[in-house]
């Protein structure tokens, strides 16, 4: 069974349809890819998955089940995590209590026993600021662990988020635009994280424009124009689809 | 947040416990009293206001409820103050609960108008129900006794209410850096980040709501029990700007600041008592010059500049 | 029964109208700036006090009104300058807290400047009451509506024919954008505030003879004019003189039919359950946030 | 010279020293928490500067007990929390020798408990009944209560055969005691409240309450007990609708700012109040004639305004003070209490206090005067 499967999804905001009549599935364990040229509906497409938008009409299956109008906290229960493409970093936290946030579910979340700070309270605490600084190192921020969140540099920001989300310990991780804005050298350590990450079982779904990272990394690519599903498949069978050479080549030449 | 909080506790209760070599009289006692009631009431909106992101411009109606929840029921039906005081928390909270749900399920400063109103709400009714309330000339209240042990003389609440702070402060420092305030802090931080690790925003938001109501009105109980007398003045509107204000003079999110903030904002009026007409105007210059030069208040501010994070 | 219903119901339109003056104001300026001016209250007051202190300085009425108007617009602009101004890029919370803070200032200085006591000069056209199917109304009423519909017929020219009226709107529809275009977002705040300060003034001093003055008026004015604006859609003018009137009508006949005691509780009452149950219907379109 | 005497002589000395050194370094210190901001301004304003201007005078003409008076006072901004808190600050650390002041109702009693664990003679200037029912040691007070305002219009309304009254009050401090104490008194003198409204402090239209009263079955009288500019506002209201019942007001619009801020609508309006406003028109037998008419004067010179009757309180209220500690001949506490308590006939501008162990206000019915606007001006009511 597959761990995603999308069905005719759609949603228009203002009377433009921005996805539309959008299918596909995810495997478990792979890393998924979607592109397209600017305002083909990626990010959107994403919104809708995770639950921040909507759906007008259409199906989210994760599992097997019916995950349609499910609000993210919800989603992120069942086992999905995200990040973002404009940062979304709680600058008035420090780096590592970012990351700590990502582990909300799987903690006693109770407010009387943190006030009266229990000795569970305290090992847990312990326990998790280790977990979360071991996180951080592995997404190459070792050295950062006691910054305040709004001392990083947009790259290292960058890879806290996909720390944060893996703190939640995901089935299936949305990355929206990972390596944008990076300079090559950083494009290149994503590239080998998203691998990694990819290799301990969450399974990856990727929206991005660097083309050599996506080829590079995807098992599977979904090609977006216009809100529209325009090929679907491996990285080579998409290279070679004449529509998609047209798309890309009318877009960006 | 990732300081040991223990030397700073330490530093605090030193200090509380010499304060009285510098009290000469009554006097001095009392206007202390009331700075350290003060900075747990705003400590308590800190959570909310700074801590979450959510502004309440009608708090001093729960403090309001508090107080005469207990004035009212050890007067006119004969409650002992602990129970009385329970009450009027839990009715602060029940209501308070009432009006955040639908509240939160929108976006937006709502929450700044709904307080608004429910603040002067509350204040209208007790100044309304004067067969309960004494009207706007207020109510006598009885002294405090806790079990065998008469609080009353303003040395005896000075010892109260320095334990009681420092135990605010060291259980809101425990709040704000467990789990759960870390998601109140990162809800503030931002919304959809929180959503996606799991952080049911709204829940979070009403969850804090309730708790600030409650402290506030338990802190409105123990005003009441400490002044011996309550006006609706306890409620009204001005009362929950003095109140924002001291949180945001004292520092939004610095829980330091807050005791500072009170402590500012409590001493000023009695030095500028004898000029009459010129406290509201410094009171409101404080507030636009605090806002425009150190938008994140006193205490941030200056442990920025003496090179120390929060 | 008929005369005592369009009793109340006069009451309520005259309070009424003055609340929509204030929501005016507080339009305007949330417009322009996004900014919930909590020192509105305070334009209003300055209208009526600084025109009895002219008058009572020697000068007729109408210098002595025009000259008030006026100064409250410097006042206005003053407060842009040394209060909203200096506070670039603060956040919608702290802008409140300034502007409650500058309504503290205006209100201390002029009541140390003005004295506390209460004011009030003759109606513009007598004070004999027309009489309507057995109910009453005072001339000045009809001079506090008529201004009000003319004041809203001139904003709705102004933002939608005069160039400067559609600068304003489109600075509040998307700043960035509008200084991209060329517009200067800062004259939009200065003309914004001397001009909803122009207009709370103006307001001031037409209830003036029927409400009297004095230098805490504002507080209770600013904060029904709020509930007013905030009914009628922050940011939408029409709704805000709907939203005043209607708060001044809810109230008159709270006062009339249920209990005079709560009538001030009412319009807070009402901005509650309009929250609770039509925040969208009130407030405008749904804002999806981009992430 | 022998011994006794020489020591006699130097005791003296020491005793004049002592005596003298007093004088210069130790002031008699008047301790006052007023309203002066708040809604109750329109009361403590006058208050302190009547207090202010009478200290001054006394001073001028060499103090009492050859010892200056020092007038020590804070502003509650009307809120009696504050005053609990300023009355603290005025008997612990400013240790004033006795207390004069508390504008509102409310005020005095948050203060009350203070000066009587404190043992400190407290004048009060605030109108309500509880301040001295039942009586307290240690606190005074010098208005009329609010209950003979209620009971002085009563007593004129009964004369002229009126039985049905519609009451609208203030939703203030001052307009909820009267309320209070004229629901108390009514039954005592035959009358029935038909109509029973009130109205906030700063409403700008009472037409709706005014109705509402006017169509109440069998009205014979409107009764109004509000403070500053509502009753000038309801007066307008009731010309407005054309209401013609006759029309009382309480003690809170005893000024000539009623009369300006009402204009031709106040023609005819009654009330009980003090003699200050009626000064010039008082029989020269009156015992009280003197000190009104000084007291009028001498605030219009200095503040360019007309004296109010709440400023009047303010000078009986430090009179009274300055009286006894004369007569205790020390500024010792129990003394001064005890001579507060023994006043006899000591003429002021509210009229004549006698008081007493079971009388700590001393003023009667007649000190009330029935009042009548006429234009534009008050005169005794026939």
């Amino acid at each position: 069974m597959a761990l995603l499967e999308v069905e005719n999804l759609s949603a228009a905001f203002g009377g433009v349809k921005a996805v539309d009549q959008v299918s596909f599935r995810v495997e478990p364990g792979s890393i998924f890819s979607v592109i397209g040229p600017n305002g083909a509906g990626k990010t959107t497409l994403f919104n809708l998955v995770t639950g921040i938008y909507h759906a007008d009409s259409g199906e989210v299956r994760l599992e097997g089940r019916r995950v349609n109008g499910l609000k993210p906290y919800e989603l992120a229960r069942l086992g999905l995590s995200r990040t973002f493409q404009n940062l979304q970093i709680c600058m008035n936290m420090t780096a590592l209590e970012n990351v700590m946030v990502g582990a909300h579910l799987r903690l006693d979340r109770s407010p009387l026993k943190a006030m009266l700070r229990l000795p569970a309270i305290v090992a847990r605490d312990r326990e998790l600021r280790r977990e979360a600084a071991e996180l951080m190192a592995y997404v190459g921020l070792a050295d950062q662990v006691s910054a305040e969140a709004d001392a990083l540099s947009y790259g290292a920001l960058k890879r806290l988020e996909i720390a944060r989300a893996l703190a939640a310990r995901p089935k299936l991780l949305f990355l929206d635009e990972p390596a944008a804005g990076l300079n090559p050298t950083e494009t290149g350590e994503i590239d080998g994280l998203i691998q990694k990450v990819a290799e301990s079982g969450v399974t990856v779904v990727l929206v991005e424009h660097d083309m050599k990272l996506v080829m590079n990394l995807s098992d599977h690519i979904l090609v977006l124009d216009y809100g529209r599903k325009l090929a679907e498949g491996t990285a080579a069978e998409v290279r070679r689809n004449p529509d998609v050479i047209a798309a890309y080549l009318g877009a960006s030449a | 947040m990732r300081r040991s909080r223990y030397p700073g506790l330490l530093a605090l209760s030193l200090f509380l416990a010499l304060l009285p070599l510098a009290l000469p009289n009554a006097y001095t006692y009392d206007v202390v009293v009331r700075i350290l009631i003060n900075a747990i009431l705003v400590m308590g909106l800190n959570l909310l206001v700074g801590f979450a992101g959510q502004i309440s411009l009608g708090h001093a109606g729960f403090v309001g409820m508090g107080a005469y929840s207990t004035a009212v029921l050890t007067t006119h039906a004969n409650w002992h103050p602990l129970p009385a005081m329970a009450a009027g928390a839990a009715l602060a909270g029940f209501l308070a609960l009432m009006v955040a749900r639908p509240i939160f399920r929108l976006k937006g400063q709502y929450l700044t108008m709904a307080t608004l109103g429910l603040g002067i709400i509350i204040a209208i009714v007790i100044g309304n129900e004067s067969a309960w309330t004494g009207g706007p000339d207020g109510m006598p209240v009885s002294s405090l006794s806790l079990v065998g042990f008469e609080l009353s003389g303003e040395k005896r609440w000075y010892g109260f209410m320095a334990v009681l702070l420092v135990f605010s402060l060291w259980s809101c420092q425990n709040l704000m850096d467990s789990p759960f305030g870390r998601a109140v802090r990162a809800l503030h931080g931002s919304e959809v980040a929180s959503q996606v690790v799991g952080v049911n925003v709204g829940r979070y938001k009403v969850a804090v709501f309730v708790l600030t109501a409650m402290l506030a009105s338990v802190m409105g109980s123990l005003t009441a029990h400490y002044v011996g007398f309550l006006t609706p003045g306890v409620a009204g509107f001005f009362h929950s700007i003095e109140l924002v204000t001291m949180v945001v003079v004292g520092g939004m999110a610095s829980l330091y600041g807050s005791i500072v903030g009170a402590a500012l904002l409590t001493m000023l009026p009695q030095l500028l008592a004898t000029l009459e007409g010129w406290e509201t105007v410094a009171f409101g210059a404080i507030l636009v010059f605090t806002m425009i030069f150190m938008p994140r208040g006193l205490v941030p501010t200056l442990a920025a500049r003496f090179g120390r994070t929060r | 029964m008929l005369s005592e219903f369009l009793q109340f119901l006069f009451s309520g339109v005259t309070v009424g109208a003055t609340y929509a003056l204030a929501a005016l104001g507080f339009t305007l300026i949330y417009n322009a700036s996004h900014v919930i001016n909590f020192a509105q209250g305070e334009f209003i007051m300055l209208g009526g006090m600084l025109t009895v202190a002219g008058v009572s300085a020697g000068l007729p009425l109408p210098v002595a009104i025009a000259l008030a108007i006026a100064a409250a617009a410097v006042v206005g602009m003053l407060v842009v300058r040394f209060a909203i101004q200096p506070a670039k890029g603060a956040d919608v919370v702290s802008l409140i807290i300034i502007t409650i803070g500058v309504s503290l200032v205006v209100r201390g200085l002029t009541q140390i400047s003005l004295g506390k006591g209460t004011h009030s000069f003759p109606a513009f056209s007598g004070s004999e009451p027309l009489h309507v199917l057995g109910a009453t109304l005072l001339p000045q009423s009809l001079w506090v509506l008529g201004v009000t519909a003319a004041v809203v017929a001139l904003l709705g020219w102004f933002f939608s024919r005069t160039l400067t009226g559609k600068a304003i709107l489109a600075t509040a529809y998307n700043r960035l954008a509008a200084q991209l275009v060329g517009i200067s977002t800062n004259k939009v705040l200065f003309l914004s505030f001397a001009l909803s300060a122009a207009l709370g003034a103006l307001g001031g001093v037409l209830v003036t003879p029927i409400t009297m003055t004095s230098a805490d008026v504002g507080i209770m004015l600013g904060l029904k004019g709020f509930v007013a604006a905030v009914l009628g859609g922050l940011g939408n003018g029409l709704g805000a003189v709907v939203g005043g009137l209607l708060v001044g009508v809810a109230e008159a006949m709270a006062a009339g039919y249920i209990s005079s005691a709560y009538k001030d509780a009412v319009p807070f009452v009402m901005i509650l359950f309009l929250l609770f149950f039509l925040p969208r219907g009130l407030f405008g379109a749904r804002v999806t946030e981009r992430v | 010279m022998n011994k006794r005497m020489t020591l006699k002589v130097l005791a003296g000395f020491v005793l004049v020293l002592g005596t003298g050194a007093a004088l210069a370094a130790d002031p008699i210190r008047i301790g006052s928490v007023l309203s002066v901001t708040g809604p109750a301004a329109f009361l403590g304003d006058p208050e302190l500067k009547t207090l202010q201007m009478v200290v001054e005078r006394i001073n001028k003409s060499g103090g009492v007990l050859g010892r200056q008076l020092e007038l020590v006072h804070y502003d509650d901004a009307t809120d009696a929390a504050k005053a609990n808190g300023f009355g603290k600050r005025l008997i612990e650390s400013d240790k004033v020798d006795i207390l004069v002041g508390g504008t509102t109702t409310g005020s005095t009693m948050s203060m009350v408990p203070l000066a009587e664990k404190a043992g400190i003679p407290f004048v009060s200037l605030a109108g309500g009944v509880p301040i001295i029912e039942p009586v307290k040691k240690w606190v005074f007070k010098t208005p009329h209560t609010d209950r003979m305002a209620a009971e002085k219009v009563f007593e004129d309304m009964k004369k002229k055969g009126i039985s049905k009254v519609g009451l609208l009050s203030e939703t203030s401090g001052f307009g909820a005691s009267g309320k209070k104490e004229t629901e108390a008194v009514a039954g005592k003198y035959g009358i029935t409240l038909v109509a029973n409204e009130t109205y906030g402090p700063k409403d700008s239209d009472m037409t709706a309450q005014l109705t509402k009263i006017k169509g109440a079955p069998g009205i014979q009288a409107l009764f109004v007990f509000g403070l500053g500019q509502g009753p000038a506002i309801v007066t307008k209201n009731v010309a407005q609708l054309g209401i013609t019942l006759p029309h009382y007001e309480s003690h809170g619009v005893a000024s000539d700012e009623f009369l300006k801020l009402a204009g031709k609508a106040s023609e005819g309006v009654r009330m009980p109040s003090p003699a200050l406003l009626v000064a010039d028109k008082l029989a020269a037998s009156d015992p009280i004639k003197k000190v009104v008419v000084a007291y009028a004067k001498d605030y219009k010179d200095r503040y360019k305004d007309d004296a109010s009757t709440f400023g009047g309180y303010a000078h009986d209220g430090l009179m009274l003070a300055v009286d006894a500690i004369k007569r205790a001949g020390t500024t010792d506490k129990e003394k001064v209490r005890e001579a507060l308590e023994a006043t006899k006939g000591f003429a002021a501008t509210t009229g004549v206090y006698s008081m007493s162990a079971t009388d700590h206000m001393g003023l009667d019915l007649s000190a009330f005067r029935m009042l009548e606007a006429k234009n534009g001006d008050w005169v005794f009511a026939k």
